[in-house]
């Protein structure tokens, strides 16, 4: 059902079968390497296991107490499920496309919990858990996957904008609008505004992402670079963008590079809000490498066993980012089974209503082609639309459509 | 949409000047910054230098350096910063240097600038102007002298103007800045600082609306419609055809190229059964071809000869030592006027 | 110029294979890579993967690392160094994921791709070839499902083709990689591994020569003329005209867009005296506007009703689950025959 | 004469007039922190008043002898006194423009000169000194200028690539080349192949050149990027593009980076041979910032009188690429005034016959336009040549043209 012949709706037996993929030594490898803990520098306030250990972050994240940690337990297993379900959508016919987020729900929550109101976040396609944290009803996001509309949330209210799929592009719309932000008077203080822009590892190889962070370097852009490196793109590892680790690209620039522990919420919170802080005082930009794992497929029509192997996937299992919290939170006191169940129940609703909403999401009528081209009217588009809608009434009429 | 509101530049001066299209194009810049303070320049040399052309001249100096930017080189940058503060609520004027350059910006302009309303169902707008000096005839070197405005016709959710005189150069970018869709500004480059077309521009009052042909000069035996540098071409072709032979050409100035406004093209064609589109850019795939496929089909009955085409060739653009060749002049445009009453 | 040899798949199997376009195109680079080793592949996902559509299956295993390039993600990249590496003597062949990111490189294409030939007057040559999956109808996200191929078209020093069918996509393919120009290479994405389209292959001889024009269906009442994905539906259209309506349509398979062979289309629209030009893209200074423009003035004498287009919507393509509304089917070609035959 | 209206062929009185600049605070900051010697890391042979001072690279130049040295002076001079011919010829209007390269004599001499037989040069647009270390006439280079073709020499034999003016990107086209070397086995020991690009301080904002970085980084590319910070991108200073030197940028990416005397000529040599050498054995890639100034106008079209202080012009004078060379000659008893006098009449009698050259290179005939637009034939354009051919044929019979 992974397969990639989705795309153009293959016959059965069509196309090439997937074939167990046949691991070069090199991948091995970087396989093994990713699996490691990122290295000496990554920032990690929750281990694997669920102990909490010091960091220079601490202050940061001083507020977290059991309440806030639940709530952040909370948000990573609603969006986990959401993600799944509208996973399964996808391989019930119901979505064109997903893409999932599964592995990912730390670094999300984690830096859109950092975000204060005032914040504008610029996602690429696979942020949900972000627009999740900046309010964004998932019901208003999944018309982009059932392929109905681009997107339909408020940008400006949530402050949370557009999906991009070009990869990169979004980094340099990030970089101008926090320009913006700097160019208002809006930076110097602890009510000062920034921006957060999302991009994956692949993207660093992007024209774009550099000559955004060339612009946001010399104009001090209140902005941060969330690369939340999921060690692939596509089937690409990380290797095959960089022989750094990325978050030492920001070095280049003048500006300083973290890499976080992106499967612990807590550092990734942690690490966001002194970033912004950063930002917000006129310090920016900064660049964060958040350390994680695509754990599912890059989309439902990819197939990861052609290139990578399963032994990956399940040592990074034991890195899970909703485990760790959960174990902490039960090994402290903080919570305890009904709270789990109570949380698994209320993700069970919310998967259920966003299936419920998917399923019941209209069809666009014909003349949303023509809308919005353009905010002034646009007279030759006009005459295509009225050319367009006679020619199909011609066919209600003569009752052939 | 914030309309171009009345610029201390009138009240200082007499609202008649005489301008050439440089400097009208600089009064038509500090006026649209004068009217509204959302208004930013962005783009390589804009500020101290005052863009390679002046078109930018005094404005950094008046406006701050928060408005009048000068940005790193790159492209991308320039089109996809602006894009970003368009959605904070700038109205950004993007100057790219020459138009050779634009392409490193094209992905931000197709991807981003042409589809962020659309894609929005129309909640985010990207007013923002991308200038263009575009065309040949100034004897440069490679990449200087090319017209690639079609590429961008063809990009939906795009407009596409061009000027061709003071009076429209002042009050076009006005309007297109004012606009609230992104809009492609090609500005004829080799006639910047032309004297000839020095002429009175009345600062008071706009010359019309921004999406709109207008016929130039009058004319029965046929019709020449051309945009930005080549109607100065086709205005003096229409003289010479008058005074040498009698003939009278009609000539209309596109100004829009897209949306195209055919309108005025369609009503002198089924008078003078006669067209002749003329450009600087290669033929294949261009604005001339779109004008002859809508003319033969809305004037099926009305032409008398077939649209004819004079353009650049459809090769790259040639050392500038042979542009003459390459650029339709005005021996280019009578020959096919004869071919045309020939047919 | 490296002519396509016999390639050892020949001889291994039968001259004879039913195959899809997708499988055609996998054998035809491979059989391109054994003629020549100086072919290389270059492109995000098309080793291990074989790419997201499997074009490339199998080749990075057979021919390794070093001719079967997993690049970094950046199409300027991938377009700038293929064109290094043909300085270098190599024979890039670049995949774009989907048309929708060729946009990233499209400088590399205008200024360095295009021009080099002409710039060092033919002292060097660039023989790369761009695949690129182009088109809708597969129900995607944005920028998975358009068709850009006329902003190639317009820029000199390109050429641009497209394959329709399984017999040309083998041939083609190793035709555009032998040649010394630069080719881009649109590939009908959504017909990949459509099995309707599953036909013999003869690999032994190619189906003629690249830069042609081809009448795929006779006919005497009206022309339909169409590339990539949209030959499809004229021929759909044609058989249903003649089952429903007993009309005759001939229809021809532009095959390549730049240079166009208009030849057979001149001489059918004389014999016809009607011509629907069909393609998924925008129509406004397009592939179709051009062959208007052209047809009208070589035929015009001929030309019993003017040449109508059927073409998407000069909008962004939209939303997916609205695509069977933008995309010409056979319903809307028919309607345009209606019309032309009315006119 | 330098005035930017020389593009559109004003009238006299046209355009408005040059102004002198009025720096800012910033600007004279900017300008004084360019005229110090580039900081603690700039390597250095030959101090601006010409001692030789000892450095990790003289290991790179220990066969520069007297006779050697002189060489490169020669080179040097010869190389400006045809910049300043070509010069007076753009403003006696035989050139269309002329791009000078005065103050990176050292520069481009010092790593051109570096080069091996078997290397591969990608220029800029301002590269005539690499030309000529090439072996590059420069009378066949003069046509650019005069507008009559876009670059005539043999770019395989003398493996020096065509100038690109788009900027930036020919640093992928070089990246690609290198690429190629090292595909072809032609990397890995003494005679191994390698390729320099060159480009200016500006470009380092495109995204071109940091996809080459990122390339050639990953596919270990013989590549050393030359990187010529001479302070000016037209108009706009080094600080518009980065807020760190240049050569630092190479960090990010983890290849090496350096920062060299672009007005020392030994240490340009040293430092290039050492990169070069690096790449040949399978290092690469590298980059180097020769750290100099453009001593004149950005392009004959430009007045840099609006934007910079003559101030720091005269600074710069003081460390002259040439004459720190003759000192040290003079000095060290390498040379004499007759020496001295010869090298000048040698250059005075290039610069004349580049002069006659250009005077008498012939109009290109109109089929040009025409020719070499693909390497196949085209019927399309064929018939556009026939017809305009005809057509001119016609003025011709006519007598009118
Ligand atoms: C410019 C561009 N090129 C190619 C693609 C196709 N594509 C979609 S996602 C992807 C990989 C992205 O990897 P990464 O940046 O690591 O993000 P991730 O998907 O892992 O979150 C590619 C190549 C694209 N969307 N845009
Ligand atoms: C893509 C592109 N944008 C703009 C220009 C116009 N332009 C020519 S040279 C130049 C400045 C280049 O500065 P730098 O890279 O420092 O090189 P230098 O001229 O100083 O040698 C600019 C903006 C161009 N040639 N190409
Ligand atoms: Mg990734
Ligand atoms: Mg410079």
């Amino acid at each position: 059902m992974s397969s990639p012949e989705q795309w153009t709706h293959p016959e059965p037996g069509e196309g090439p079968a997937a074939q167990a993929a046949q691991p070069s030594p090199e991948q091995v490898i970087a396989g093994l390497r990713a699996t490691t803990e990122g290295g000496a520098e990554l920032t990690q306030l929750l281990t694997p296991e669920g102990e909490r250990i010091a960091s220079q972050f601490d202050r940061y994240v001083t507020d977290i107490d059991g309440d806030a940690l639940r709530g952040l337990y909370r948000d990573m297993v609603l969006v986990r499920r959401a993600d799944r379900e509208a996973n399964a959508m996808q391989r019930q016919g119901q979505l064109g496309i997903w893409v999932p987020l599964l592995g990912q729900e730390a670094a999300q929550v984690g830096s859109g919990r950092a975000l204060a109101k005032q914040d504008m976040a610029f996602p690429s396609y696979r942020e949900h858990g972000v627009a999740f944290t900046r309010g964004v009803d998932l019901r208003e996001l999944i018309g982009i996957f059932r392929c109905t509309d681009h997107g339909g949330w408020d940008f400006a209210k949530h402050r949370f904008h557009p999906y991009t799929i070009v990869i990169g592009n979004q980094v340099l719309n990030a970089t101008g609008y926090a320009m913006g932000q700097k160019f208002e008077g809006k930076v110097g203080d602890d009510d000062g505004e920034a921006t957060i822009v999302y991009f994956g590892d692949g993207a660093t190889s992007q024209g774009d992402v550099h000559e955004g962070f060339v612009w946001s370097a010399v104009y001090d852009a209140p902005l941060v670079f969330f690369c939340q490196n999921n060690q692939w793109a596509i089937s690409e590892p990380t290797e095959r963008q960089s022989r750094l680790p990325l978050y030492q690209r920001a070095r280049g620039y003048g500006f300083p590079g973290i890499r976080v522990d992106g499967n612990d919420v807590l550092a990734c919170l942690a690490v966001t809000r002194w970033a912004l802080e950063e930002c917000r005082h006129g310090n920016g930009p900064v660049l964060i490498e958040a350390f994680t794992y695509r754990m599912d497929a890059h989309t439902t029509t990819d197939d990861p066993t052609r290139y990578r192997l399963s032994d990956e996937l399940e040592a990074w299992k034991l890195k899970d980012p909703i485990e760790r919290v959960r174990a902490f939170l039960a090994r402290g006191g903080h919570a305890d089974q009904s709270f789990f169940d109570q949380i698994q129940a209320e993700a069970d609703k919310f998967a259920a209503e966003l299936r419920e909403y998917t399923f019941n999401l209209p069809e666009p009528p014909p003349e949303r082609v023509f809308s919005n081209v353009y905010a002034e009217p646009s007279p030759v588009l006009d005459a295509q639309r009225e050319e367009y809608l006679a020619y199909l009434d011609g066919f209600a009429t003569a009752g052939e459509h | 949409m914030a309309a171009p509101v009345k610029s201390k530049i009138d009240e200082s001066t007499s609202a008649l000047q005489k301008l050439t299209i440089g400097k009208a194009l600089n009064l038509g810049l500090r006026a649209a910054m004068e009217a509204d303070d959302k208004v930013i320049i962005l783009g390589e040399d804009v500020g101290k230098l005052g863009g390679v052309f002046r078109i930018t001249d005094g404005l950094q100096k008046d406006f701050g350096e928060q408005r009048v930017l000068d940005t790193p080189l790159a492209e991308s940058g320039i089109i996809g910063t602006a894009v970003g503060l368009a959605v904070r609520g700038f109205r950004p004027v993007c100057e790219i240097q020459f138009e050779g350059f634009i392409f490193p910006g094209f992905d931000q302009i197709s991807s981003q600038l042409a589809k962020l309303h659309y894609r929005t169902q129309g909640r985010i707008k990207v007013p923002v102007v991308v200038r263009v000096p575009f065309g040949g005839g100034i004897g440069a070197v490679e990449h200087h002298s090319e017209s690639p405005e079609s590429l961008f016709a063809h990009i939906a959710g795009l407009k596409v103007v061009s000027c061709s005189n003071p009076a429209d150069a002042y009050w076009m970018i006005q309007q297109a800045i004012a606009s609230d869709d992104p809009v492609l500004f090609f500005e004829p480059k080799r006639l910047y600082h032309n004297g000839q077309l020095r002429s009175e521009v009345d600062t008071s009052s706009p010359v019309g609306p921004l999406f709109a042909s207008r016929v130039v000069r009058q004319g029965t035996d046929a019709t020449l419609v051309a945009y930005g540098p080549s109607v100065k071409v086709c205005l003096d072709a229409a003289v010479a055809a008058s005074n040498d032979e009698g003939r009278s050409l009609e000539v209309i100035d596109l100004r829009t190229i897209s949306p195209l406004d055919l309108g005025p093209v369609f009503e002198s064609v089924r008078r003078t059964g006669r067209l002749i589109a003329v450009t600087e850019a290669p033929s294949e795939s261009s604005i001339t071809s779109e004008i002859a496929a809508r003319v033969q089909q809305e004037c099926f009955y009305s032409l008398e000869a077939p649209v004819l085409r004079v353009t650049g060739f459809d090769t790259p653009y040639p050392p500038s030592k042979l542009e003459e060749h390459y650029l339709p002049d005005l021996d280019r445009v009578l020959h096919a006027v004869d071919r045309s009453l020939g047919w």
